[in-house]
C-alpha cells in the first residue's frame, strides 16, 4: 500500500491512527488490526525522531497496537462459563478512538462559530468624565450612627491615658536631658543655600520648614551668624513683624 | 418608570460600559425589577433588529454587552482595525473544545482523551484569556481543574456554555452510523 | 445607498471606534460622497434626541464621535462608581475626639499626643465635613489650626462644644500638672 502520509503532521497518535483507517476505508468498529498496525509502523519509522515527547507519545501506541496484534493472534477463546461473547481486544481503543473523533469534528463546528463571531465588534468603555469625577457625598448621618458624645469622650480619655502611658515615669522626671535635635552646622548650611537661592525673604518663609522650638531658635542663630559675616542685611519694620532678609550671595 | 425610558438608561449604560453589564446590577441602580431590565433590553434588541441598525445587544452568561451588528463588517474592516488577539491551531482548538464539554477538567483527563500532552494547548488558551483555573480538584496530588472563560463564549458567539453544539449519546450513534455506513461502502479493502 | 442604510452602518462605525471618526474617513471607506456621510450623520443625531435615546454624537472639528445621553448620568454612576461605603475608623475617631476636645489645635499638637502622624486622618476628617481649618496660628511656621464644624454638632444634636461631655475633674489636674511639667522641661538644649 502507497504511504503519503510521512509529509503529513498528526496532532498525535490517535489522529494518525484516524487518517489510517479513514485512508483505508475500513469500519473503524472492525479494524485490521494487523494492516494498521504496520502501516502505523511504517509512519513512525519515517518520524522525524528528534523530538523525543513528542516521539514517546507514537511509541507508546504502537506497543498498545502490538499487543492488540497478537492477542488477535491468539486461538479465540471460548465463550466464558455465564455465556458471554469474549471481549474483542480492539475494544477500548475503539472507544477512545470514537470520543476522539467526536471532539475533533466539534473542534471543526467551534472553528466555524468563531469565524462568525470575529465579524462582530466591541468596544473599550468611554466612561464619561462626569461619571469618572464623580465623588460619592458623604453621609453624615450613616457616617456617625454608632458614635455619641459619650463615646468621643471615652475616646479622648483613652487617647490621653496612652499617651501617659508612653512617658517613661522615671525617666520623664529628669526633664533636662534633651537629644540635639538640629545641629548648627547643618542649619547653618541649609539657610546659606536658601539665601543663595532666593534675594529677599521674610524670617517667617525660614520658619516653615521648622519642626520644633529648638529648629526655630537654632534658624535664629544662624540668622545672626550670617548677618555677622556680611553675607544678609536684615530690616525690621516694627516690633514683632516679620524680619525681612535681604541676601547678598544670592545667585 | 416607563419601558422606554428604561430602554434609554439601558442602552446609554450599555454603550459606555463597553463590557458585560448584568441586568441586576442596571435593575438595582434604576431601582426597578431584574425582569423589567430584560424586557428592555429585549425590546431594544428587536427595536435594533427591526431597523437594521448598525448596533446589537448579546447575551453572555446572563450579561448582556452592546455590539456591532455582524452584517455591517465589511464597511468596518476598513475603517477599524480588528484586533486578531490569537490563532488557534488544531491542536488548540481540539483542546479547548474537550475543556469546553468537559469542564471542570484536568490536564490529565484532556490527555487521556487526545492521547497526547496538552501542558503547551493549556497554557496557551489560557494566555488568550480562553480558559482559566477554576481551583484545585480534591484528589491525590490536587490536580488543577480547568474551564472555559467568559472570553471564550464572547469569541465563539455563544451566550453560555449550554448553547455549545450539543454533544449527546446520539452524536455519538450518528459517528457509529457514519462509520458504518463509511464501512459497509467499501468492504473489500484489506 | 441609501441614506437610512448609510445611518446604520455609520452608527456602527461610531460605535466600534469609540473615539472621534472623521466624516472624510467614512465616506471613503463607504465610497460615497462625505455629504452624504454628514447627512446621514445629522439623521441619526436627530432619531437619536427625538427618541430621547442613550446615545448621542457630538462634533469635534469636524469629527463625530458617540457618547452618552447627559441625562443618564445618574444612572451611569451608580453603575460605573462601586458605592463606597465611608467608616470612621479607629485613628479617625481618636483624631476627631482630639480636635473636638482640644480646638483650636495644630497638626503637629495631635501629633504629639497620639504619637504619630496625622495628615491623613485630618485631611479625611475634613473632607467629611466634621473637621474644618480655623485659620493660622501666630507662631513660628504659622501653622494650621482645626477644629470641628457645625456638622459635627449637629449630628450629635447639641449646640455648641460646651455641651460636650466634661472630663473628670481630677483628669483636668492631672493634665494641669503635666502641662507645668513640659512648660518647665523645654528649656531649649543646643
Amino acid at each position: 500500500m502507497e504511504m503519503n502520509v510521512k509529509l503529513q503532521v498528526f496532532e498525535g497518535p490517535l489522529d494518525l491512527l484516524l487518517h489510517l483507517i479513514d485512508k483505508n476505508k475500513v469500519d473503524i468498529y472492525d479494524i485490521p488490526i494487523v494492516e494498521i498496525t504496520d502501516q502505523y509502523m511504517e509512519y513512525v519509522r519515517a518520524m522525524d525522531n528528534s523530538d523525543l515527547d513528542v516521539m514517546s507519545e507514537f511509541l507508546l501506541m504502537a506497543t498498545t497496537l502490538l499487543d492488540i496484534k497478537s492477542r488477535m493472534l491468539l486461538p479465540q477463546e471460548e465463550k466464558t462459563e455465564e455465556g458471554e461473547e469474549p471481549e474483542d481486544p480492539r475494544a477500548e481503543l475503539v472507544q477512545q478512538l470514537l470520543e476522539y473523533k467526536m471532539y475533533k469534528t466539534i473542534s471543526y463546528q467551534l472553528r466555524d462559530r468563531q469565524l462568525d463571531a470575529s465579524l462582530v465588534f466591541y468596544k473599550e468603555p468611554t466612561i464619561p468624565d462626569e461619571v469618572l469625577k464623580y465623588q460619592q457625598p458623604v453621609d453624615l448621618e450613616e457616617l456617625m450612627a454608632d458614635l455619641t458624645l459619650n463615646k468621643l469622650n471615652d475616646i479622648f480619655q483613652q487617647v490621653l491615658k496612652r499617651q501617659d502611658n508612653r512617658r517613661d515615669p522615671i525617666r520623664s522626671t529628669f526633664g533636662k536631658i534633651k537629644k540635639e535635635e538640629v545641629s548648627l552646622e547643618q542649619k547653618m548650611e541649609w539657610t546659606i543655600a536658601f539665601a543663595k537661592a532666593h534675594n529677599t525673604f521674610s524670617f517667617r518663609n525660614l520658619l516653615e520648614a521648622a519642626h520644633s522650638k529648638t529648629e526655630v531658635i537654632v534658624t535664629f542663630l544662624c540668622i545672626l551668624e550670617m548677618m555677622k559675616a556680611g553675607q544678609i542685611n536684615i530690616t525690621q519694620e516694627d516690633t514683632f513683624t516679620d524680619i525681612m532678609i535681604e541676601s547678598r550671595i544670592a545667585a | 418608570m416607563e419601558l422606554k425610558e428604561i430602554e434609554n438608561i439601558v442602552e446609554g449604560i450599555l454603550f459606555a460600559m463597553g463590557g458585560t453589564v448584568e441586568a441586576s446590577k442596571i435593575a438595582k441602580a434604576l431601582e426597578i425589577e431584574e425582569k423589567q431590565v430584560v424586557e428592555a433590553i429585549n425590546s431594544l434588541k428587536e427595536s435594533y433588529a427591526a431597523d437594521n441598525r448598525g448596533i446589537t445587544i448579546t447575551e453572555i452568561d446572563g450579561a448582556y454587552q452592546m455590539c456591532t451588528n455582524p452584517e455591517i463588517y465589511e464597511y468596518l474592516i476598513r475603517i477599524a482595525k480588528q484586533p486578531r488577539k490569537y490563532v488557534l491551531t488544531d491542536v488548540l482548538l481540539e483542546t479547548l473544545s474537550i475543556i469546553a464539554y468537559k469542564q471542570p477538567i484536568t490536564k490529565s483527563e484532556i490527555e487521556k482523551i487526545r492521547g497526547v500532552s496538552c501542558d503547551f494547548a493549556v497554557s496557551k488558551l489560557v494566555e488568550f484569556g480562553l480558559c482559566a483555573e477554576l481551583g484545585r480538584l480534591d484528589a491525590p496530588g490536587r490536580p488543577m481543574l480547568f474551564g472555559t472563560t467568559e472570553e471564550f463564549l464572547r469569541s465563539f458567539g455563544v451566550s453560555s456554555i449550554e448553547e455549545l453544539p450539543e454533544l449527546s449519546q446520539t452524536q455519538i450513534e450518528e459517528f457509529k452510523i457514519e462509520a458504518e455506513n463509511e464501512a459497509n461502502n467499501v468492504e473489500v479493502t484489506i
